[in-house]
């Protein structure tokens, strides 16, 4: 059944791949991102899955990929016969060259050091960024625009979907195929066993420098995509935020599968899309998935898919009503805290002489003191969280 | 004179308050192997809740309660979430704490609003320890600095002499022996993550009075604090201090000096070449402040990977 | 010329001197067994040959090579493998991924990633050879973490010999067997490691007594008597610290 | 099928509301589209909502009073999650949606990437284009070299800040001999700066130290209050903002340094109560004060406290004036059944707003509003207090637009459309 479900997902994957083209450019450029943040994170993941090294600085390699893309776009615009189409590779040529420099040094340390270095790496990036004015841009960046070339005039997202998707088409071909190859095997069994590694006579340190340095190239691929659709790029690429994204996206996505990053990125990629708009605590709801996922999914999304284990229909409905309303108690609790702890809350109740006045969420007209306001949600959580917890439980005994 | 001695005293204060955010951070690493990094955030929780519980109980009071629920909180995370993800290995962990960081600093904006809090210095810390020049130093700042120093003396005795040092230390090379000799393993390291958590609250409530308490205070420092234990060597509290001191006093003092690259060049007769090039090598020595740490922990890791008081690797 | 020498070496960790000056000679193409009660520094000794750790003072020679300052991956690629006591493969790999890791460092195939590590038929042909020895084939598929224990220690054994070196170091092969297990193994170490020079750490008397040429006795981190089996059983002195004993 | 989810959730939300309630009505003339594309969560949100919430007290207010054209102002925020790349995101979801303008005041380099990506949208969809209006970005690069006829800079930028201070200051003989400038290091900080060394020599002082420190990275101040008190200045001019404006004051006020202040951001939240008492006597330059501004100001003041709960930012009155502004130029443009952004454009460009403060002018030749600066001081039992605390900014003198705007860069070099 999962297997059915894992096939299906792909599927509706693959489809949506080539929605773009029925919905126009609001959702090529949604599709764009999602294509982007799916190649960034898996990239970031060749360096996890295979090799056990978790990087938090991988920002400074998709920034340098980006703005080695725009500058080459900048020649380009000043007469530079370069086709567009090639110019992410320019991308990943100067990441790889930044990621063997950085990861030679990074590399010198594994476990929670090299986390250390790599974030320390990014931070040093990211102050000095806005510094360079000659190569950054400074505050505002550099920016350049798509030139037509190959008969195509990139002016639409579209086409620009398309470069995209090839890319990603190659970057993921690469992924697959590096595991394959003996480096990649070398790499699995790194991340396994480095001592007994060395002394069946294998230099881990430069297997290591070869890994960072194509997990950078590759995030360098990517980060050269976006700046060939965003046409600018300025230094706050290096900022923490950049280099979390992915770390969150391939835990929530499942770690420990090819493909789990990229579902990662595409569902929390098209999630924020929705929901920054709607709500300022997305980060907040995104914060408590990544923690349960680590909590009670080690193998994140796809790796509870693909566990060996077989689970009936029935019981994967159930936890998924259970996840449902837990998560619905949640959000609803968490928006109203929001509201009630507002500004503008607190001044309607200084009008009203400080009494707790109805306030509005989800169309509703709700009493904060009401025990069925904050009862309701509650029970409606508990139940949920009472039925994973036995559904685990009877799992854990059959 | 009076710019040298004054930034003499203050790197050591800044020092000295990097070193009580650090030294939980290096006790968890060192006893338990995990690297928090949430330890920031629970001490920008320790700022918050003083502020909160100070406005009931005044300042005092504050000072003592607050860094004993972030303990609790400590002690929560330990029991309930840390040790789920420990079969999984440090790196689990890691992800948990960095998973944390991000809902601390979330709900703290909910709680909180968007804007740092008046948290204030009490009336009978808000004056002056001495002047020297025309400038004041506030006796607010030698009180962090008693703080600081009563910290790592109270750690160092602890680990050193007393039993719960040495249990503790034990727990961690041989779990099995020490639990077999009737140790509660799990109960010690409870208590060495709550500790730690504990001293980053203390650190918060006594920091947060004197710098801003706002939702940003943990990035701000959070970094840092990581070079810090990286350059002192993870686990040692000694390696903790000197960094801190070392980066507190560094910062300090090269605001005031205008050296670039390009200057530094300018006995071979390369000064004007460096200068055509630009970038890096006109950047100012003292804008770069706040660059300056990550590039000792990268020296420190090239040339002294282990950090400065580490054991060899 | 010696396949091992060791002259003068000392480790300290700390204040705690672990190896004291140890001198030692393993001849090229001899079995030599070192023994000695436990915390006497064999596994020291063994790591500090290896190139795991570096010692503290004194000489260490391979093949007539000094060897003291190279990292583990150089002694490796120098011809000499070593085996792991408690048991250390990749949990993540198949019985045939593992050894395959082996026989491509033979075959130099390190930094290759334009092509897939099954098209090269010779290292797969090795790896079944030497699956056979081992008699694992049935197993090849099967992830390591699922081996029993006694085919991991077949496996550590396969891995060790896949580097096809002149010399082994085997830690504690036969450790956690059942007598006719440990039979076995010390069978096909003997049968895999002729013509090769053989270094064991070992505890098991019988193991040694019947496989090695030559022992040392190390106690305290010092070499206490070194020699052939009858000579060692009938030495008073080790009779006296080690074998007197394992007696009572 | 995820994508489609978007619109749904939109609705349930109720954030669309108004959206729906669109179309429902006559079809004769579209509804002008607002969009406020900002950083509304992470770390950047804490200054940058503000802005956000005075656009959406001036659409309602514009609303109430009929809209335009006999059609509501439709309204929709757009997160940029505090990076350039989020915003080049929104500013395509907020164009695809519909908008005619968007808006965006919190930081140049968002800013910037927003009026990057509208002017190639320009140039690429001549059909369908789209106005960028900044309240607040104010680095002097957007109407220099990257100037476009659709940007609008509806703030002040670093030389005309400075400018008004140092005139305002020397007015009250309270400028001094010696200066001293501290400031970020990044465009907005190198710009008061630079505006600094140009008006040293013309206005007869010594710019006697000078710092650029990094941006939102120092912890404690009190080393570069020890430098500019070895300086030896009688005035300190920064442009610092957020945390490292409270920052620096704290540390000011805790070493006890007896010297003035000319800011720029001062009035904004957390600024004026972490200086505490120290802030007294400093001096402020901003083209928006409560006072300087009357009734105006006084009746925005008590009303929006009463629709949103705080009294107005100088952000959010800044958000709202921009909005005015718009409405007045919206006024002058016949209904014609469709939204040229173009004829909105033209429309702004011969819009004199009588703002109480005098005449504001939006220059054709780069689209710099031209606004009477308020030079004020930070006083104790102000009519408006600040952040909580019974200080506020009191005006001194008013300096009329067209001495405060700055010179035309030479840079711009703005096509306009046929």
């Amino acid at each position: 059944m999962k297997r059915a479900l894992l096939i299906g997902l792909y599927a509706c994957g693959g489809l949506l791949l080539l929605a773009p083209f029925w919905f126009g450019d609001r959702y090529a450029n949604l599709a764009i991102r999602m294509m982007i943040a799916a190649l960034f994170a898996s990239a970031f993941n060749l360096l996890w899955r295979q090799a056990r090294l978790l990087s938090f600085g991988h920002g400074v390699y998709f920034g340098a990929g980006m703005f080695a893309v725009v500058h080459l776009m900048r020649a380009i615009e000043a007469g530079l016969n370069v086709p567009l189409i090639l110019a992410p590779l320019v991308g990943a040529l100067v990441s790889l060259v930044v990621g063997l420099v950085f990861g030679f040094v990074a590399t010198l340390r594994s476990g929670a050091y090299f986390s250390m270095i790599t974030l320390a790496i990014a931070e040093l990036v990211y102050s000095l960024g806005p510094r360079w004015q000659g190569l950054f841009g400074g505050e505002a960046g550099i920016s350049s625009m798509r030139m037509p070339s190959m008969g195509l005039n990139f002016a639409t997202l579209n086409q620009v979907y398309l470069i995209v998707l090839l890319w990603c088409m190659v970057g993921f071909g690469i992924l697959w195929f590096f595991a394959k190859t003996p480096l990649g095997q070398i790499a699995f069994a790194l991340g396994d066993n480095e001592q007994r590694l060395r002394f069946l006579g294998y230099r881990t340190h430069a297997v290591k420098v070869v890994l960072f340095a194509l997990s950078a190239a590759l995030s360098g691929l990517a980060g050269g995509l976006l700046g060939i659709t965003a046409e600018n790029v300025d230094y706050t690429v290096f900022g923490p935020a950049s280099s979390a994204a992915p770390v969150i996206q391939t835990f929530i996505g499942g770690a420990d599968m090819l493909l789990g990053p990229a579902l990662g990125a595409t569902l929390l990629t098209g999630f924020g899309n929705i929901f920054s708009d709607v709500t300022r605590l997305w980060l907040l709801y995104q914060g408590i998935a990544f923690v349960l996922v680590v909590l009670f999914l080690p193998g994140g999304i796809a790796g509870s898919f693909a566990t060996g284990k077989r689970v009936s229909w029935g019981n994967a409905a159930v936890n998924a009503f259970a996840v449902l309303l837990s998560s619905c108690s949640l959000i609803f609790i968490c928006e109203s805290a929001a509201v009630l702890l507002s500004d503008a809350y607190m001044s309607r109740r200084a009008g009203q002489g400080g009494a707790w006045v109805d306030y509005r969420l989800f169309n509703l007209d709700l009493a904060p003191l009401s025990p069925l306001v904050w009862g309701l949600p509650l029970l409606v959580g508990l139940i949920g969280v009472a039925l994973s917890w036995k559904l685990s439980e009877s799992g854990r005994t059959a | 004179m009076t710019y040298l001695l004054s930034s003499l005293v203050n790197g050591l204060v800044f020092g000295l308050l990097l070193f009580m955010v650090s030294a939980g951070l290096t006790l968890i690493f060192g006893m338990m192997g995990v690297l928090n990094f949430a330890h920031s955030s629970l001490y920008m929780l320790g700022a918050y809740l003083g502020y909160s519980i100070g406005r009931w109980t005044g300042f005092w009071p504050a000072l003592l309660f607050a860094p004993l629920v972030v303990a609790l909180i400590g002690a929560f995370i330990e029991r309930f979430m840390l040790r789920r993800v420990h079969r999984h290995g440090h790196a689990q962990e890691l992800l948990l704490t960095f998973g944390l960081a991000l809902i601390i600093h979330e709900v703290v904006k909910l709680f909180y609003g968007p804007y740092p809090v008046e948290y204030a210095v009490p009336a009978e810390l808000a004056q002056t320890a001495f002047s020297a020049n025309g400038l004041n130093f506030p006796l607010y700042r030698l009180f962090i600095g008693a703080v600081a120093v009563s910290m790592f003396v109270c750690l160092f005795l602890l680990m050193k002499f007393t039993r719960v040092g040495l249990t503790v230390r034990a727990a961690l090379s041989q779990p099995q022996m020490v639990e077999a000799l009737g140790h509660n393993v799990g109960l010690v390291f409870l208590f060495v993550f709550a500790v730690g958590a504990g001293l980053a609250g203390l650190a918060g409530a006594v920091a947060g009075a004197f710098y801003p308490t706002g939702p940003n205070m943990a990035d701000d420092l959070g970094s840092i604090v990581f070079v810090v234990v990286v350059v002192g060597g993870l686990g040692s509290l000694e390696g903790a201090l000197i960094a801190s001191l070392a980066i507190g006093l560094l910062t300090t003092l090269t605001v005031g000096l205008d050296w670039t690259l390009a200057g530094a060049l300018a006995p071979v007769g390369l000064s004007e070449w460096a200068s055509s090039i630009g970038g890096p090598f006109t950047i100012t020595l003292s804008s770069l402040t706040g660059s300056l740490p990550f590039i000792i922990m990268l020296l420190v890791l090239l040339i002294r990977p282990a950090g400065l008081m580490g054991e060899r690797a | 010329m010696s396949a091992i020498a060791l002259s003068a070496v000392t480790k300290r960790f700390g204040a705690s001197e672990i190896i004291r000056g140890v001198d030692l000679t393993v001849n090229t193409g001899e079995r030599h067994a070192l023994i000695g009660p436990n915390g006497a520094g064999k596994s020291t000794l063994f790591n500090l040959i290896s190139g795991q750790i570096r010692p503290s003072s004194g000489e260490i020679f391979l093949n007539g090579r000094r060897s003291d300052r190279d990292a583990p991956e150089m002694i490796a690629r120098r011809g000499v493998a070593r085996s792991f006591q408690i048991t250390s493969l990749f949990a993540r790999l198949t019985v045939f991924e593992t050894l395959r890791l082996g026989v491509m460092a033979t075959h130099g195939v390190r930094f290759c990633f334009w092509r897939t590590a099954a098209s090269r038929r010779d290292v797969t042909q090795d790896v079944f050879a030497l699956l056979g020895d081992v008699n694992l084939t049935h197993r090849a598929d099967a992830p390591v973490s699922e081996l029993p224990y006694s085919e991991q220690r077949a496996l550590e054994l396969a891995v060790t010999l896949a580097l096809r070196p002149d010399v082994i170091l085997l830690d504690e092969p036969t450790a956690g067997m059942s007598v006719e297990e440990a039979a076995q193994t010390v069978a096909l170490v003997r049968r895999l490691t002729a013509g090769r020079t053989l270094l064991v750490v070992e505890h098991d008397m019988d193991v040694v007594f019947s496989l090695c040429d030559r022992i040392s006795v190390l106690v305290h981190g010092r070499i206490i008597a070194t020699g052939t089996p009858d000579e060692i059983a009938n030495n008073d002195s080790v009779n006296e610290a080690y074998l007197g004993k394992g007696v009572h | 099928m995820t994508l489609l989810d978007r619109r749904d959730v939109l609705k349930l939300a109720g954030a669309a509301a108004a959206a729906m309630a669109g179309p429902a009505l006559a079809q004769s003339n579209p509804a002008l589209k607002i969009a406020s594309v900002e950083t509304l969560s992470g770390p950047g949100s804490t200054v940058n909502r503000l802005w956000s919430l005075g656009l959406k007290y001036c659409v309602d207010k514009i609303n109430a009073e009929g809209g335009w054209n006999g059609q509501k102002l439709v309204y929709a925020e757009y997160d940029t999650e505090g990076t350039t790349g989020g915003a080049s995101q929104k500013t395509q979801a907020a164009i695809a949606d519909g908008a005619h303008i968007i808006i965006h005041g919190g930081s140049s380099a968002i800013g910037g990437q927003i009026s990057e990506d509208i002017r190639k949208w320009n140039l690429r969809n001549p059909t369908a284009k789209v106005l960028f209006f900044g309240p607040g970005i104010e680095a002097l690069e957007l109407t220099g070299a990257k100037c476009h006829y659709h940007f609008f800079r509806f703030a002040t930028n670093a030389d005309i800040r400075v400018r008004a201070l140092i005139a305002g200051m020397k007015a009250e003989n309270a400028l001094g001999k010696k200066v001293f400038s501290i400031n970020q290091n990044y465009s907005w900080g190198q710009d008061i700066q630079a505006a600094l060394e140009k008006g040293a020599p013309e206005n007869d002082f010594v710019l006697v130290d000078k710092v650029l420190h990094d941006v939102n990275k120092i912890q404690d101040f009190s080393p570069y209050v020890a430098r500019i008190a070895a300086s030896g200045a009688d005035t300190v001019f920064t442009g610092n903002w957020g945390n490292d404006l409270s920052l620096l004051l704290k540390a000011v006020q805790a070493a006890g340094l007896k010297v003035k202040f000319a800011t720029t951001f001062l009035d904004l939240p957390g600024a004026l109560s972490s200086a505490g008492t120290a802030a007294l006597g400093y001096y402020h330059a901003e083209m928006w004060n409560p006072q300087a501004y009357g009734a105006f100001g006084q009746e925005l003041w008590t009303d929006y406290k009463a629709k949103m709960g705080t009294v107005p930012s100088t952000s959010e009155a800044k958000s709202v004036l921009c909005l005015l502004i718009l409405q007045k130029a919206l006024k002058t443009i016949p209904a014609t059944g469709k939204i040229e952004v173009d004829v909105i454009a033209k429309a702004l460009e011969n819009t004199t707003y009588d703002a109480p403060t005098g005449k504001v002018t939006i220059r054709p030749a780069d689209h710099q509003l031209a606004w009477p600066i308020v030079v004020s001081k930070v006083e104790q039992g102000a009519k408006f207090p600040f952040d909580g605390t019974d200080m506020g900014f009191v005006p001194l003198k008013i300096i009329p637009a067209e001495e405060a705007v700055n010179a035309v860069q030479a840079s711009c070099k703005m096509q306009r459309p046929a």
